[in-house]
């Protein structure tokens, strides 16, 4: 960690200033939480920002389906953890890959993308991850349309 | 090789084995082991059934009325249901689950 | 005469392939515990391999996957016979906890045969070791295969 | 020519499912693969489909080895989020049960090195030793790996003082233990032969590849969510990070050992000085907290924890997010197992790299393809298998 | 004709090798296991002493499976060749009495060339099986020859010139121990190398269990395992042997005249036994060394000092 670390407000400040009027929602929620929404096209451009400031940790992905739209969360971040919050619509589900802000990403990145079909467009391996090989295409588990149940017993 | 003397001592030193089943050693009885059920004290509430994570707890019926019968092939031993009963009807035990042949015979009740 | 040298000696050498299919590994390292010198298996003559061609026991873990189905199946299949399957942790015998999820079968039996369940989340070592007398006296009797 | 030898799914160096596919010439690894869906089990959405409280045993079985961590902070994460209020004995409680599983699971982890390294009498030891903390676990919470000791509200039982004596007599045989262990792995030549320069990892990779923990520490990173966030009450029990800076496999294992002792220490400093209180708060089996979100992160035992949920203000939550310590050490053990430039990497470092970044894949069930056209010699598994399947 | 047959298969032939082998086994397991504080085979004879027996008889009674792709003859021929050919090298050693079963001038030598010949076996078993780890294992087994055979031939070659003599029956009836001064270094040299050569900890490389299974055993089951087995144990048997006879004075001990067929056999097993802690010892406070470390561990360390021993063995002698 290079030098001091920013508190909570300092985040909130600062992107504001930086991100202006894209900065849809930002509050800090307890200590060393904060939760940021941003709108999808300011997405990276916020996490650049944050990492500017000296945030340069990301700690996960989430993937919310939250009805008509996915929400993606970038959890970042090391002592104060900020979740910078967006969301795209279900019927284009696309967001600019963050590879090149942090290599580590991409086994995040395509997590999401299996459990949620949310494209990350630049992430260079885009497979599958975790699901079975014979899974089918086009069945994201963790959107609320899909319903669970157990493979047929093969005896 | 920094382990030689280890080892050798380790010769004159007594076994860390227990021969189980021959031997068993002291239990300290605060294991979460298998659950005991008692009919008469049971009032059909559903708590049990309604709480438990595993599905282990199946719904029934008998000539008293609704009551639970474990399943402990499903069992995880959380004793959510022991904490929820409350009439005190499930036992706790710090008895292990016996290795069977056949899983039907870890019904319970 | 002979057959019953050959049941011995198969009840007193069970070797042991060992195989995780989506445990949550308390149990796995409960069944390395029942290895280890307070519990030391190798009492009962049973040793850990690696390789299904050289063991006798399948001791499964987890709930079994959808993903693991296949090799699970395949593994089994070079096991030479006669071959034993041991269900260890309550998982592997029923889906246990895992009974919303998606991805994975309700337990072993639903994949393979299995000739010893051992119930428990996780397993105390002593039971495993309660498996393998059971399989142990089993094959005695001629049992199982 | 390169030569794919897959080592897993069904391998000694894991037992649960996991597969490494590498690319070898001669005795030296090119490539590297790791395929880990066998263990995707579909828990998140399991979660959604559980009320908070029962939700709490499945968390636990994400992993075994760090079920304490899971819980704890999952309980947590529950409790900010319903706004439940914990006593503070409860928390000092959970510390120290914490901390005994994390001395645990970096016993356990020293018990696999050595099997890693082929060091059968230190696996055995190690396990023999180990059966000291699953004692004390068994007798204060009631089950020996997983521990069901933490719940909604508090936790299940105290320690009494009887209790706390027998605690740290053991505790204190214990670290004479890992002190000879800590001398073994500094002067060993076999062992050091193994592990010192193997896995390389820098400080700006480990950085950039995002790792956490153990990995992170021994490549000189201070990172360690007990003391950048402090989640039960780490700000009053002293204690100090264990850091390295040799970036290896046996940097990794001295940050373990080190934190055995430092664990055994806040575990004695816990004992002594927790109030004495209420331990659980009462929380009805089925409560329904209001609409809202939250982020909990925990120190487990491999790095950083983090649970995310989010609540409709139903009684099950509406979206529940688990990432595990070994996700986020994955591309970092990938790129450590890659032979670049001068730094060889030989078929025998493989489980060494690999294991030292202590993966438990059970909870990461993760593929990733390095190079998909290794996926056509993956089958010969199957070619062995095919007369018996002819049959 | 029947006591030719009778000593050829039984005693001091080889069921009698067999049984000792089994033995030798049994006592590594144990030692092992009391090394590391455990019990070790228990249930199987009294204190598990049938168990290396029992492990025996049942991969002999299991499902005999050649897998796909693997070449049916040399897959099959491996073995049982294994097996002979440490069963004829031990038959030179004196196991029971002073004299090995057969006996020649230089016997001593054809001992050496016969191990030889068996490691070549561990690499065609190696290379006949189809699966990848079974090829890594026979090249590692293969590399690692290059590293211990030299040593190995010279602490023999050492002894045996020192002793004049290239006979191992006259070698044992001689009854001198040479492990003290110059010797000690040659006795050392031979533990290692023979640790190597029975690819146990710490030079277990050819069949690492956590980087390639079972290595070149991998593929094999049922009664060529057995024989592969078998043909280990032999192997214990007969290196221990070799090193009674060249370091330890054979059986030879004292007896009252007359009762040396008795005593001799047990004071040939007590050594043996001796021989076999140090065996066990060393792999139960070992951790396994990569291969690129054992090679240049062999050609640093191992070879120049077996030639310099080799060399002052012949000067003094
Ligand atoms: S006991 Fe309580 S929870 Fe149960 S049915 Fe009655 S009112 Fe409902
Ligand atoms: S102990 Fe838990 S899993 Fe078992 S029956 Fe009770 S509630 Fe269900
Ligand atoms: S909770 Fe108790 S009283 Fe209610 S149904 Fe279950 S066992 Fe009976
Ligand atoms: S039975 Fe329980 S403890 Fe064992 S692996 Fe399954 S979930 Fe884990
Ligand atoms: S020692 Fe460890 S890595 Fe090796 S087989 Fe056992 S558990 Fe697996
Ligand atoms: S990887 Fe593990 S935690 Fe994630 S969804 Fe699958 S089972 Fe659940
Ligand atoms: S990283 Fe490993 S120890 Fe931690 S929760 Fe996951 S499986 Fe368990
Ligand atoms: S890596 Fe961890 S989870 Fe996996 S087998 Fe080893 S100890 Fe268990």
């Amino acid at each position: 960690m290079k030098g001091r670390e920013p508190s909570e407000e300092e985040v909130v400040s600062w992107l504001r200033e930086r991100l202006g009027g894209a900065v849809l929602d930002a509050r800090v929620a307890r200590k060393r939480r904060v939760f940021v929404r941003v709108d999808r096209e300011h997405f990276k451009t916020a996490l650049i920002a944050l990492k500017e400031l000296g945030v340069d940790f990301l700690e996960a992905l989430t993937g919310v389906d939250a009805g008509d739209s996915i929400e993606v969360i970038a959890h970042v971040g090391r002592s104060v953890s900020v979740a910078v919050e967006t969301a795209v619509p279900k019927g284009d589900p696309r967001l600019p890959s963050l590879v090149d802000l942090y290599p580590g990403a991409e086994v995040y990145e395509r997590e999401v993308w299996e459990m949620l079909g949310v494209v990350f467009e630049g992430n260079p391996r885009l497979a599958r991850a975790f699901l079975p090989e014979d899974w089918p295409k086009g069945v994201y588990p963790l959107r609320k349309d899909y319903e669970p149940k157990h493979p047929e017993p093969l005896r | 090789m920094a382990l030689v003397f280890d080892v050798i001592t380790n010769l004159f030193r007594k076994r860390a084995t227990v021969l189980y089943p021959e031997e068993r050693k002291e239990e300290p009885g605060t294991f979460r082991g298998v659950l005991g059920f008692e009919r008469s004290l049971c009032i059909g509430c559903g708590l049990c059934w309604r709480v438990c994570p595993a599905s282990a707890i199946e719904a029934s019926r008998d000539e008293k009325g609704a009551r639970p019968v474990f399943h402990l092939d499903r069992c995880i031993y959380c004793y959510l249901c022991v904490e929820v009963c409350p009439r005190k009807a499930i036992k706790a035990s710090s008895r292990r689950a016996p290795a069977v042949e056949d899983k039907r015979k870890l019904e319970v009740s | 005469m002979l057959a019953g040298l050959v049941r011995w000696a198969r009840s007193r050498s069970l070797w042991v392939l060992f195989i995780n299919t989506g445990a949550c590994n308390a149990c796995d390292i409960e069944v390395l515990a029942a290895l280890s010198p307070r519990y030391d298996v190798e009492r009962f003559g049973v040793l850990l391999k690696g390789s299904p061609r050289h063991a006798d026991v399948l001791l499964v873990t987890g709930p079994v996957t959808r993903q693991v189905r296949d090799r699970l199946l395949r593994i089994y299949e070079q096991m030479p016979e006669p071959k034993f399957v041991v269900a260890v942790g309550t998982c592997a015998t029923s889906g246990g906890v895992y009974d919303a999820c998606y991805n994975v079968y309700e337990g072993l039996d639903k994949v393979l045969p299995v000739h010893v369940y051992v119930p428990g989340c996780p397993v105390k070592p002593e039971s495993v070791l309660d498996a393998i007398k059971l399989l142990a006296e089993k094959v005695a009797r001629g049992g199982g295969s | 020519m390169g030569l794919y030898l897959p080592v897993g799914p069904q391998h000694p160096i894991h037992p649960e499912a996991t597969l490494i596919k590498l690319k070898v010439e001669g005795e030296h690894v090119v490539d590297a693969d790791i395929d880990a869906s066998f263990v995707h089990r579909g828990i998140e959405k399991a979660l959604e489909r559980k009320t908070y409280v029962q939700g709490l045993f499945l968390a636990e079985r994400i992993c075994g080895i760090c079920n304490v961590a899971h819980t704890t902070c999952y309980t947590l994460n529950v409790e900010g989020l319903a706004g439940i209020e914990v006593p503070q004995r409860a928390l000092w409680l959970r510390l120290i049960v914490e901390e005994l599983a994390r001395v645990s699971s970096h016993l356990l982890w020293l018990g696999l090195l050595a099997h890693v390294v082929g060091f059968e009498s230190l696996f055995m030891l190690a396990f023999r030793d180990r059966e000291v903390v699953l004692d004390l676990m068994e007798e204060i919470t009631g089950g020996r790996v997983t521990s069901g000791y933490n719940v909604i509200g508090g936790v299940r039982r105290d320690i009494d003082a009887a209790t706390a004596y027998k605690i740290k007599s053991s505790l204190a045989k214990l670290k004479e233990r890992v002190v000879k262990y800590r001398r073994l792995l500094e002067e060993d030549p076999i062992v050091r032969a193994r592990t010192v320069g193997v896995g390389y990892l820098s400080p700006s990779e480990a950085r950039e590849l995002l790792a956490v923990g153990p990995v992170a520490r021994a490549s000189g990173i201070a990172y360690d969510i007990r003391v950048n966030d402090p989640y039960l009450v780490h700000e009053e029990v002293p204690f100090n990070p264990v850091v390295y800076d040799t970036c290896d496999a046996w940097g990794r294992a001295m940050v373990r050992v080190g934190e055995i002792l430092e664990s055994i220490e806040m575990i004695v400093y816990a004992l002594d000085h927790a109030p004495s209180g209420e331990i659980r708060a009462r929380v009805p089996p089925i409560f329904r907290p209001p609409p809202g979100e939250n982020v909990t992160r925990v120190e487990a035992p491999r790095g950083e924890l983090l649970h995310y949920v989010r609540s409709d203000g139903s009684e099950k939550p509406y979206r529940y997010k688990v990432r595990t310590p070994t996700l986020a050490n994955l591309p970092a053990a990938i790129s450590m197992l890659k032979s670049r430039g001068d730094r060889v990497v030989h078929i025998a470092d493989v489980p060494v790299i690999f294991g030292s970044i202590d993966p438990c894949i059970c909870c990461t069930a993760r593929v990733l393809v390095v190079n998909e056209k290794g996926a056509a010699k993956e089958f010969q598994l199957d070619e062995l298998a095919a007369k018996r399947w002819a049959r | 004709m029947i006591a030719e047959a009778l000593r050829a298969f039984v005693y001091p032939g080889i069921a009698y090798m067999v049984a000792l082998a089994l033995l030798l086994e049994w006592l590594d397991r144990k030692i092992v296991a009391r090394l590391q504080n455990r019990v070790g085979p228990y249930y199987a004879g009294p204190h598990g002493l049938l168990q290396p027996l029992a492990d025996l008889i049942k991969l002999l009674a299991k499902e005999d499976v050649v897998p796909l792709g693997a070449d049916g003859i040399l897959f099959t021929l491996s073995p049982i060749a294994a097996f002979v050919v440490v069963t004829v090298a031990a038959a030179f050693v004196p196991l029971a009495s002073t004299s090995g079963l057969v006996s020649a001038e230089g016997d001593a030598v054809a001992v050496l060339a016969l191990i030889t010949i068996y490691l070549l076996l561990v690499y065609t078993a190696g290379a006949a099986s189809p699966s990848r780890y079974s090829q890594v294992g026979a090249v590692r087994a293969a590399h690692m020859l290059l590293g211990f055979e030299i040593p190995l031939m010279l602490s023999c070659l050492g002894v045996l010139a020192s002793a004049g003599s290239f006979r191992l029956s006259e070698l044992a009836a001689r009854g001198s121990v040479r492990v003290f001064g110059l010797h000690a270094v040659g006795f050392a040299i031979f533990l290692i190398a023979a640790q190597a050569e029975l690819e146990r900890l710490p030079f277990d490389i050819p069949e690492a269990e956590q980087e390639i299974v079972s290595g070149w055993l991998v593929e094999y089951s049922s009664w060529r395992l057995a024989l592969f087995r078998l043909a280990r144990d032999i192997e214990l048997l007969l290196l221990s042997g070799l090193a009674v006879t060249l370091f330890l004075g054979g059986p030879v001990g004292p007896s009252p005249p007359g009762a040396e067929p008795l005593l001799y056999p047990l004071y040939f097993i007590a050594k043996a036994a001796l021989i076999v802690f140090l065996f066990s010892l060393v792999r139960a406070s070992t951790a396994r060394i990569r291969l690129d470390q054992f090679v240049t561990f062999c050609w640093r360390y191992l070879v120049p000092t077996s030639f310099a021993y080799f060399a002052l063995a012949v000067l003094v002698a």
